[in-house]
């Protein structure tokens, strides 16, 4: 029983499923690629299961609980693809012992290693992004400075997801003195009529959207159906895929999303995902969707996940890993320009470093405008402020840490 | 045994309008029941019996009108305070829980006897328990008088027509109320039924001296067993005295049996 | 000046959003007039109509058919699975519940929900699919009164119109034909109905092929607002309050409770919201709706509902 | 339903009855058997009383005949029904009524809803000649009961029990039947409207050769009119015949027309505490 | 043969009022309770198959016992008291909330009066029981409209309750302890000085709280409350005018039923999800709820945990079925696939016994009584 087991949370149907499918088909192309290709991580088969979670925080725990021992060492690390999961699993998985992978979500407080042992919130937080798109509306005022008097309003879904960036953009306006105004929206967001009608008498410079599923092209519709110019929207990473923009037609033309480093498109990997994978009909999803946006975001969250057990291997020998060790292999992966390449995952990805004290390993992020027919990119690498997250971490993960009787670890100490 | 006070009035009913809209049920009628009579009230349908019960009992609250209960007079109270004050019923469509058994029908009648509270009986143990095996003793010798022994713990959905009357009967007799007003106790029975029901109403008279008011239109139990008959039609009291008065009356006849009987 | 053009402007976006709930809630009210069944699936009837159009469109658009012609084949499409889904409803689910109760009649909607929705996304697809019948920019009126104007969004007024029209039709339909009178038996008691000879099974069948319809129409307009996508079945829920202000067995009364609920949410959410925190149309809908039912029990136009002994 | 099997069905035999019910069972809730085999006919244009005390099976014999029993969770087990030679079992319920043979159900089943007049013009639902015939025949209930008349527009759920029957009979009339199952006509009616009741069924009985299968508690009324009798109990049928033979026979005498003798004992009398002697059952 | 009553005879009415009067089935309950009290947890402790992973307790026992208990609570303003309500799930949540709240202490600042309100943590035991008297006081609050309101637009009406606390405790960040996130963290089981951390601990508590509730609710549904409730949900005008006062009969059913599923909410959230959001307590939750009741059987204790069972282990099936038999559909076809033969059965099921499974229990029972005779 060479096999390493990976639980895959998901959600096909429900009102988020437009948004989940692609996104796991992403993740399962590419385990499955790993085994075609290479016959597993050095030999260890990747055994998966798909559970189905319909975003709804109970049933995915419902999903962990059922997943997480199976396999002959039980679950590598768990992907929960939602804020909301990761909140109710951040205790269980500390104590199961098994890593919790949160790419581009999840609590970004679990950036700090030594409190969240087991949080993995890879390639970017939510107070990153919100960083990230303040940066963007700087940069596009002419300057931080003139930031001051300006209104930011952030249209967000009402779950711990849309909240997570907000007491980060609180300091944030506080720093740069404009005036920020949260505007939430009830899940799933088909009704956001009232929202934008106060937004059309508020006027705010620029609308952050923190959507997802069906929220995200809702508000597009309205902004223009209230004549809010959709340049001045700005989507966090989860707000920026195809099927955000399509539904609302030329209505989405000029609006904009940051990215969680990649974009749409074929890079390398996916020849071999086609060649290995498609050419032989075991794909996910049908052909013309590989390489759209959450379908690469869900390969890289795969391949993320695969290093770190290769990774591990290197410590624990090549033989299916346990959750615990498999976290040390997070904590000590580093993916540099050369390995990505060769993973072929060049032009998705920025250098990688994970350590205990930063989780989070890379706060990388562009901004992409829709033209009409494709996501462009239109800014340059940029990187979230640190000076301004780590306070916020520091001080939250530390009331986190006294609440739960946690000590948190001395970094300095592990290797 | 049966000793009828004729001096003493249990229910005055004086000057009773009540109209829905443009349909006037009653229009004021006035009439007295005794303590210890067997009262009948008949008349010809959509005559306003069943409407002069409602409004005795709370369920209509009349326009006009008073009604003295056990000398207090009122002309609007809530049904459960006539239920408090002693008044028990019947309905013209039966008006059994359909869920419950017999049994459980018969045990909500004693609703108004029971005393521990909702710990007590959560608890179920000690007085709660010695309460409710009381009030069990009572009911069943309800059940044993009405001769329905065999169909206690049946859904009283699935009991015929005629058993569920009898049911009903139980229910209200579990009241133990001073006023039992029955509305068509025996329609859709056949004679010997009758006979078995007549028994009951006539035996609940006598031994435990329940004061009855009755609707039905069957004119020879309604000859055979009352004490005074009092008649409606559209409403209007038409008549009122002892059933051979009232069957020789000619606007009685006229309006309501037909032929003389 | 400002503040009363922006109020109108509040209003009346109320006003029509609650009409195109009331797409929605006018399918409740012709199952529930003509069964007594409180539909759950209508949300989801929403959803298979719209998907079954948007992809057949799609289709023969990509086949080359002009737009009118596709527009009306895919329409034609639609209405017979909604036709096939009515049937079906009626033999397996509906039809061998006559006489139960109610809560029973509810909850097996609430299973048909689960399988219409599924069934549809399998069929035809789970992604969202953008469907354009009707133009969704917006009028700005009196700019020269307001500054900025009052918005008006023209598929907002389409939406009105269409209901209205299907009001007054129905309305008609119900009140005047001895179908109609038939439809109103069953709904009292569905064994008196099956004694006096009213084929119920047909009966039903015809509603229930209604209900589609009226679903197909609002999927036209929910469907360019939204994009056709499983989130339409959230309808359902929207639409509730307005079924209960105006009564469930009024069809007219539909119309009203969804002017009554758009106006009242939206004000509120505007006007109300920022000061409590925001996001309280959800429950304000119910609260309004419960506020209504404790001075009229029945809605305001529904069937009385009778007590007595 | 087949032409081939209507035509095989229409023999002599069937032609002159009507309806012949034969040895059915029927099980409630899959458990609760109550009919045990009944049998009985009624020839065309025959009137056929069904009595019986509480809870004999005589609503559950006429349900079984306009196949109600379904919809209440009950089941024909064994046995056949034929109406019109035809077997009941393969009709809908609309197929019975629009066949001829309709029911009044027991309990005052108006619809509470629908105004007086609305309920009794569902009764026309099967019809097909016209509203001129349909205005017709409304005329004619009203002149059967001018009550209604009265109370035409008022929702039937408020009217009084007696009116909600008269309606539930009116409306039954109006389908212009064959045959007319009657369950408890008599029920909650005043004694001059009981009278009128019977009266017209023996008017149409007379003019338009409706026949009838009554159940009646009413027994004296009931085999006044009727041609034949059956008399149910405990789901068997224990004793039948013609009408004037079960009036004078003396345990039906006693039991259901409450003559002792020759005297009619008064209900003041009655003395017997626990049950009689029944048939052999 | 085996299942008769014949030869127990009852002398008292005591006997005959006992919850199982026929002796087979208080061994078969004495047997169940044997094996869910000590069995269970033994071989739980040893890890011998079925147990030989969390899975069965966590996953599956947990969620059952708990969900089975708000169940209790739904039926019995449903099944019993005839209320029908989509609320549930708000219930639950002001269970969980309060009793979040109460463990962690509470303080209102009443500026103006010039003095503060101010609770230190109580135990866990005192929250989740407060917690359910919160809700029960909700209940009460909007058991009110009920006087009036009757049938589905009473079950409407009741989603106003639905939504209205999924909004307060989504967006009123006092009840979080303004948490950013607005998730929660429920504190440590700490009973008397017992921690209660492993998930056999935790099936015990839960099983101990459904046990006794149960009971108790057994005891006031076949008690004068429960006949009252009956009652009223059969024909509240004749209840009434035999004495029955509705105001206090369907507010007591509305507190009751909701103390109950406040009690639950609060093992949910502290004993089973442990951390969570409003979410968890959505719309979607009464619906299961009321699924449990309607499936398991309106009015009956037992049908309440035969269908929590049910509803919660069917989709679990479901969900791994496809995958032992290795179909070769793809996740999202056979995700679809579940939830239509999911919606289905409980069609079928509804159609076949729309009483449900205590119904078809019963008549099994009286199946067996009569065998080998059919009737
Ligand atoms: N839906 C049902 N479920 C279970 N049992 C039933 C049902 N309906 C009737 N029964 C039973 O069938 C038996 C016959 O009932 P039925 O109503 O046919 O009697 P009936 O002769 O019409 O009596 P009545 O004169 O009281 O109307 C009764 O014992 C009754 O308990
Ligand atoms: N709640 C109500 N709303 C409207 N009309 C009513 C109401 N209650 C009674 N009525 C009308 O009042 C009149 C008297 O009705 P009631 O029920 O008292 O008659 P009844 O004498 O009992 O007749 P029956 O012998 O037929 O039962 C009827 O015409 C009835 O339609
Ligand atoms: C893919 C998802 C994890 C994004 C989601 N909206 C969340 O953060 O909860
Ligand atoms: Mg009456
Ligand atoms: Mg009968």
């Amino acid at each position: 029983q060479n096999e390493q087991f990976i639980p895959i949370l998901s959600y096909r149907t429900g009102p988020y499923a437009v948004n989940g499918a692609p996104y796991a088909n992403g993740v399962v192309d590419y385990y499955n690629l790993i085994n075609e290709r290479d016959g597993g991580i050095n030999g260890v088969k990747i055994l998966t299961e798909e559970c189905e979670t319909g975003y709804a925080t109970d049933k995915g725990v419902e999903c962990y609980e059922r997943l997480k021992s199976k396999g002959p060492t039980g679950a590598a690390f768990i992907n929960p693809l939602s804020t909301g999961i990761t909140f109710a699993l951040t205790e269980k998985t500390a104590t199961d012992k098994i890593p919790i992978i949160t790419m581009g979500y999840g609590r970004a407080d679990s950036k700090n290693g030594a409190v969240f042992a087991y949080n993995f919130p890879l390639l970017g937080t939510y107070w990153s992004a919100a960083d990230l798109a303040i940066q963007q509306v700087a940069k596009e005022l002419g300057g931080f400075d003139k930031l001051k008097g300006r209104k930011i309003s952030l249209l967000y879904h009402d779950s711990p997801y849309g909240k997570e960036p907000i007491p980060m953009l609180q300091v944030l306006a506080q720093k740069y003195g404009f005036e920020f105004t949260p505007i939430p929206v009830t899940h799933p967001g088909v009704e956001q009529k009232s929202q934008w009608l106060a937004i059309r008498q508020n006027r705010p410079d620029y609308v952050l959207v923190w959507g997802w599923g069906v929220m995200n092209s809702t508000a597009i519709k309205e902004a223009a159906a209230v004549a809010y110019p959709r340049d001045k929207m700005i989507g966090v990473w989860w707000s920026g895929a195809e099927p955000d923009v399509t539904p609302a037609g030329d209505q989405a033309t000029g609006y904009k999303a940051l990215m969680l480093q990649h974009g749409a498109g074929k890079f390398p990997v996916h020849a071999d995902i086609e060649k290995h994978i498609y050419a032989k009909g075991k794909g996910s999803t049908e052909p013309v969707k590989i390489g759209e946006v959450l379908y690469n975001r869900g390969m890289v969250n795969a391949m993320l996940g695969v290093e770190a057990i290769r990774k591990a291997q290197e410590k624990f020998g090549k033989k299916p890993l346990t959750g615990e060790q498999v976290r040390w292999g997070l904590e000590n992966l580093v993916l540099t320009d050369t390995r990505i390449k060769e993973l072929g995952f060049e032009g998705m990805l920025k250098p990688v470093s994970i350590s205990c004290s930063d989780h989070e390993g890379a706060r990388y992020g562009r901004v992409q405008q829709w033209d009409g027919k494709a996501w462009k990119v239109i800014s340059d690498w940029s990187t979230a402020d640190e000076s301004l997250i780590e306070p916020l971490v520091t001080d939250v993960s530390a009331k986190y840490a006294a609440e739960k009787k946690i000590k948190p670890r001395d970094c300095a100490k592990e290797t | 045994m049966r000793a009828p006070n004729a001096n003493e009035i249990l229910l005055q009913v004086e000057g009773v309008a009540l109209a829905f809209g443009g349909v006037r049920a009653l229009r004021d009628v006035s009439f007295n029941v005794k303590k210890g009579e067997i009262r009948a009230i008949i008349g010809p349908n959509g005559a306003g019996k069943t409407s002069m019960l409602n409004v005795v009992n709370g369920f209509y609250h009349p326009n006009h009108g008073a009604i003295t209960f056990k000398g207090s007079t009122r002309s609007k109270m809530q049904p459960f305070e006539a239920a408090r004050g002693g008044i028990a019923r019947t309905f013209q469509n039966v008006a059994l829980f359909k869920g419950m058994s017999a049994l459980d029908n018969i045990m909500a009648g004693r609703t108004l006897k029971v005393r521990r509270g909702l710990l007590w009986q959560a608890l179920r143990y000690g007085p709660a328990l010695a309460e409710e095996v009381e009030h069990r003793r009572k009911v069943e010798e309800i059940i044993d008088f009405l001769e329905i022994e065999t169909i206690r713990k049946v859904p009283v959905g699935r009991l015929p027509y005629g058993l569920q009357k009898r049911v009903e009967l139980g229910r209200a007799l579990a009241m133990e109320p001073d006023l039992l007003l029955l509305d068509e106790p025996m329609a859709g029975m056949n004679v010997e039924e009758k006979e078995d029901m007549s028994r009951f109403i006539v035996d609940v008279n006598n031994h435990y001296g329940t004061t009855i008011a009755l609707i039905e239109h069957d004119m020879a139990v309604v000859m055979d067993l009352s004490d005074r008959v009092a008649v409606l039609d559209h409403g209007v009291k038409i008549a009122d005295g002892t059933p051979d008065e009232v069957k020789k009356s000619q606007a009685v006849i006229d309006a309501y049996l037909g032929v003389a009987h | 000046m400002i503040a009363l053009g922006q109020f109108l402007e509040v209003l009346i976006g109320g006003l029509m959003s609650g009409v195109l709930y009331s797409l929605v809630a006018l399918g409740f009210v012709l199952i529930f007039k003509a069964s007594g069944v409180f539909n759950y699936a209508q949300g989801a009837m929403v959803l298979l109509a719209g998907l079954a159009l948007v992809r057949a469109l799609d289709l023969l658009v990509a086949n080359g058919l002009p737009l009118w012609v596709a527009v009306i084949l895919a329409i034609g499409f639609a209405a017979v699975i909604m036709a096939a889904t009515a049937w079906l409803i009626e033999r397996f689910v509906i039809g061998p519940l006559v006489n139960q109760d109610g809560l029973t009649l509810f909850m097996s909607t609430i299973g048909v929900t689960f399988v219409i929705e599924s069934a549809a996304e399998m069929i035809f697809g789970s992604d969202v699919y953008p469907l354009r019948l009707f133009p969704t920019d917006a009028w700005f009126l009196f700019e020269g009164l307001f500054p900025g104007g009052i918005l008006v969004n023209k598929l907002d007024v389409w939406g009105a119109l269409i209901a209205g029209v299907l009001v007054a039709g129905l309305a008609v339909f119900f009140q005047r034909t001895k179908t109609g009178r038939a439809l109103r038996a069953v709904a009292d008691d569905h064994l008196a109905a099956h004694s006096v000879g009213i084929p119920i099974s047909w009966i039903w069948f015809v509603v229930w092929l209604v209900a589609g319809l009226v679903a197909l129409v609002a999927a036209t307009v929910w469907g360019t607002k939204l994009g056709v996508q499983f989130s339409i079945t959230f309808l359902a829920l929207k639409a509730l309050p307005v079924l209960i202000i105006g009564g469930l067995t009024s069809i007219p009364g539909a119309i009203v409770g969804g002017l009554i609920v758009g106006a009242g949410e939206k004000l509120a959410e505007v006007y109300l919201g920022p000061s409590i925190g925001g996001g309280i149309e959800y429950w304000f809908a119910y609260v309004l709706a419960l506020a209504v039912l404790l001075l009229r029990p029945q809605g305001l136009f529904g069937e009385r509902i009778i007590e007595r002994v | 339903m087949s032409i081939a099997k209507v035509v095989v069905a229409a023999t002599t035999e069937a032609t002159a009855l009507i309806l012949s019910v034969n040895n059915i069972e029927v099980v409630y809730d899959h458990v609760i058997l109550v009919l045990k085999g009944v049998s009985l006919e009624v020839p065309r244009g025959g009137i056929v009383a069904l009595l019986g005390a509480n809870g004999a099976g005589k609503t559950t014999t006429l349900k079984a005949v306009s196949n109600l029993l379904h919809a209440e969770r009950g089941e024909v087990t064994k046995g056949s029904i034929l109406f019109n030679g035809v077997e009941v079992k393969s009709l809908s319920p609309n197929d019975v009524v629009r066949r001829g043979c309709i029911q009044v159900m027991e309990g005052r089943r108006a619809f509470p809803h629908l105004t007086v007049e609305e309920n009794i013009l569902t009764g026309a639902f099967t019809r097909t000649d016209g509203k001129l015939a349909i205005a017709q025949d409304l005329e004619r209930v009203y002149a059967y009961f001018p009550r209604l008349k009265e109370r035409r527009s008022s929702t039937a759920g408020y009217t009084s029990g007696g009116e909600q029957q008269m309606c539930v009979i009116g409306r039954a009339l109006m389908s212009r039947p064959k045959m007319i199952l009657l369950d408890e006509p008599s029920m909650g009616l005043a004694p001059q409207i009981v009278e009128e009741i019977f009266e017209i069924v023996k008017d149409l009985n007379a003019k338009e050769g409706v026949s009838f299968l009554l159940a009646e508690q009413n027994t004296n009324m009931a085999l006044r009119y009727a041609s034949h009798g059956y008399i149910l109990e405990n789901g068997r049928v224990v004793m039948d015949g013609e009408a004037h033979a079960l009036a004078a026979n003396e345990d039906v005498k006693e039991f259901y027309l409450g003559v002792a003798g020759e005297k009619r004992k008064s209900y003041r009398d009655v003395k017997h505490y626990k049950r009689r002697k029944r048939w052999l059952a | 043969m085996l299942y008769r009553e014949a030869g127990q005879f009852k002398a008292t009415y005591a006997e005959d009022m006992a919850i199982f009067p026929i002796r087979q089935d208080r061994i078969a309950l004495a047997v169940l309770l044997g094996i869910a009290f000590i069995g269970v947890p033994l071989l739980a402790s040893f890890r011998i198959w079925p147990f030989s992973t969390d899975y069965l307790l966590w996953a599956i026992l947990l969620p059952f016992l708990i969900l089975a208990l708000a169940a209790i609570g739904t039926n019995i303003l449903v099944g019993y008291c005839g209320q029908i309500s989509l609320g549930s799930g708000a219930f639950m949540a002001i269970g969980a909330y309060s009793a979040y709240k109460l463990a962690t202490g509470i303080h209102i600042p009443l500026a103006w009066l010039g003095f503060a309100i101010a609770i230190p943590p109580l135990p866990v035991l005192a929250s989740i029981l407060l917690g359910g008297f919160m809700a029960a006081g909700a209940g009460i609050l909007f058991g009110i409209p009920s006087l009036r309101i009757k049938g589905l637009y009473l079950a409407v009406a009741t989603l106003a309750a639905q939504f209205f606390f999924d909004w307060a405790f989504l967006r009123l960040p006092w009840f979080t302890n303004y948490a950013p996130s607005g998730s929660v963290n429920a504190p440590e089981l700490d009973f008397f000085g017992m921690v209660v951390r492993t998930p056999v601990e935790r099936y015990l508590l839960c099983l101990t709280f459904a046990t006794v509730m149960a009971v108790l609710a057994k005891n006031l549904v076949r008690g004068n409350l429960g006949r009252q409730w009956m009652a009223i949900r059969d024909m509240d005008i004749a209840a009434e005018l035999i004495g029955i006062r509705p105001l206090y009969a369907k507010l007591t059913a509305f507190a009751v039923s909701s103390f109950v599923i406040g009690v639950a909410g609060a093992l949910w959230a502290f004993v089973y999800l442990g951390s969570w959001e409003p979410l968890a307590f959505s719309i979607d939750r009464s619906l299961e709820l009321l699924f449990m009741v309607i499936i398991g059987g309106l009015g009956s204790i037992m049908g309440s945990f035969i269908g929590a069972a049910f509803i919660l282990i069917v989709p679990i099936m479901l969900n791994v079925i496809p995958t032992k038999l290795g179909l070769p559909l793809s996740t999202q076809a056979i995700t679809h696939l579940q939830f239509i033969i999911f919606g289905s059965l409980i069609c079928y099921l509804l159609i076949k016994e729309p009483h449900g499974f205590a119904r078809l229990i019963s008549i099994g029972k009286e199946k067996l009584r009569l065998w080998p005779f059919p009737y």
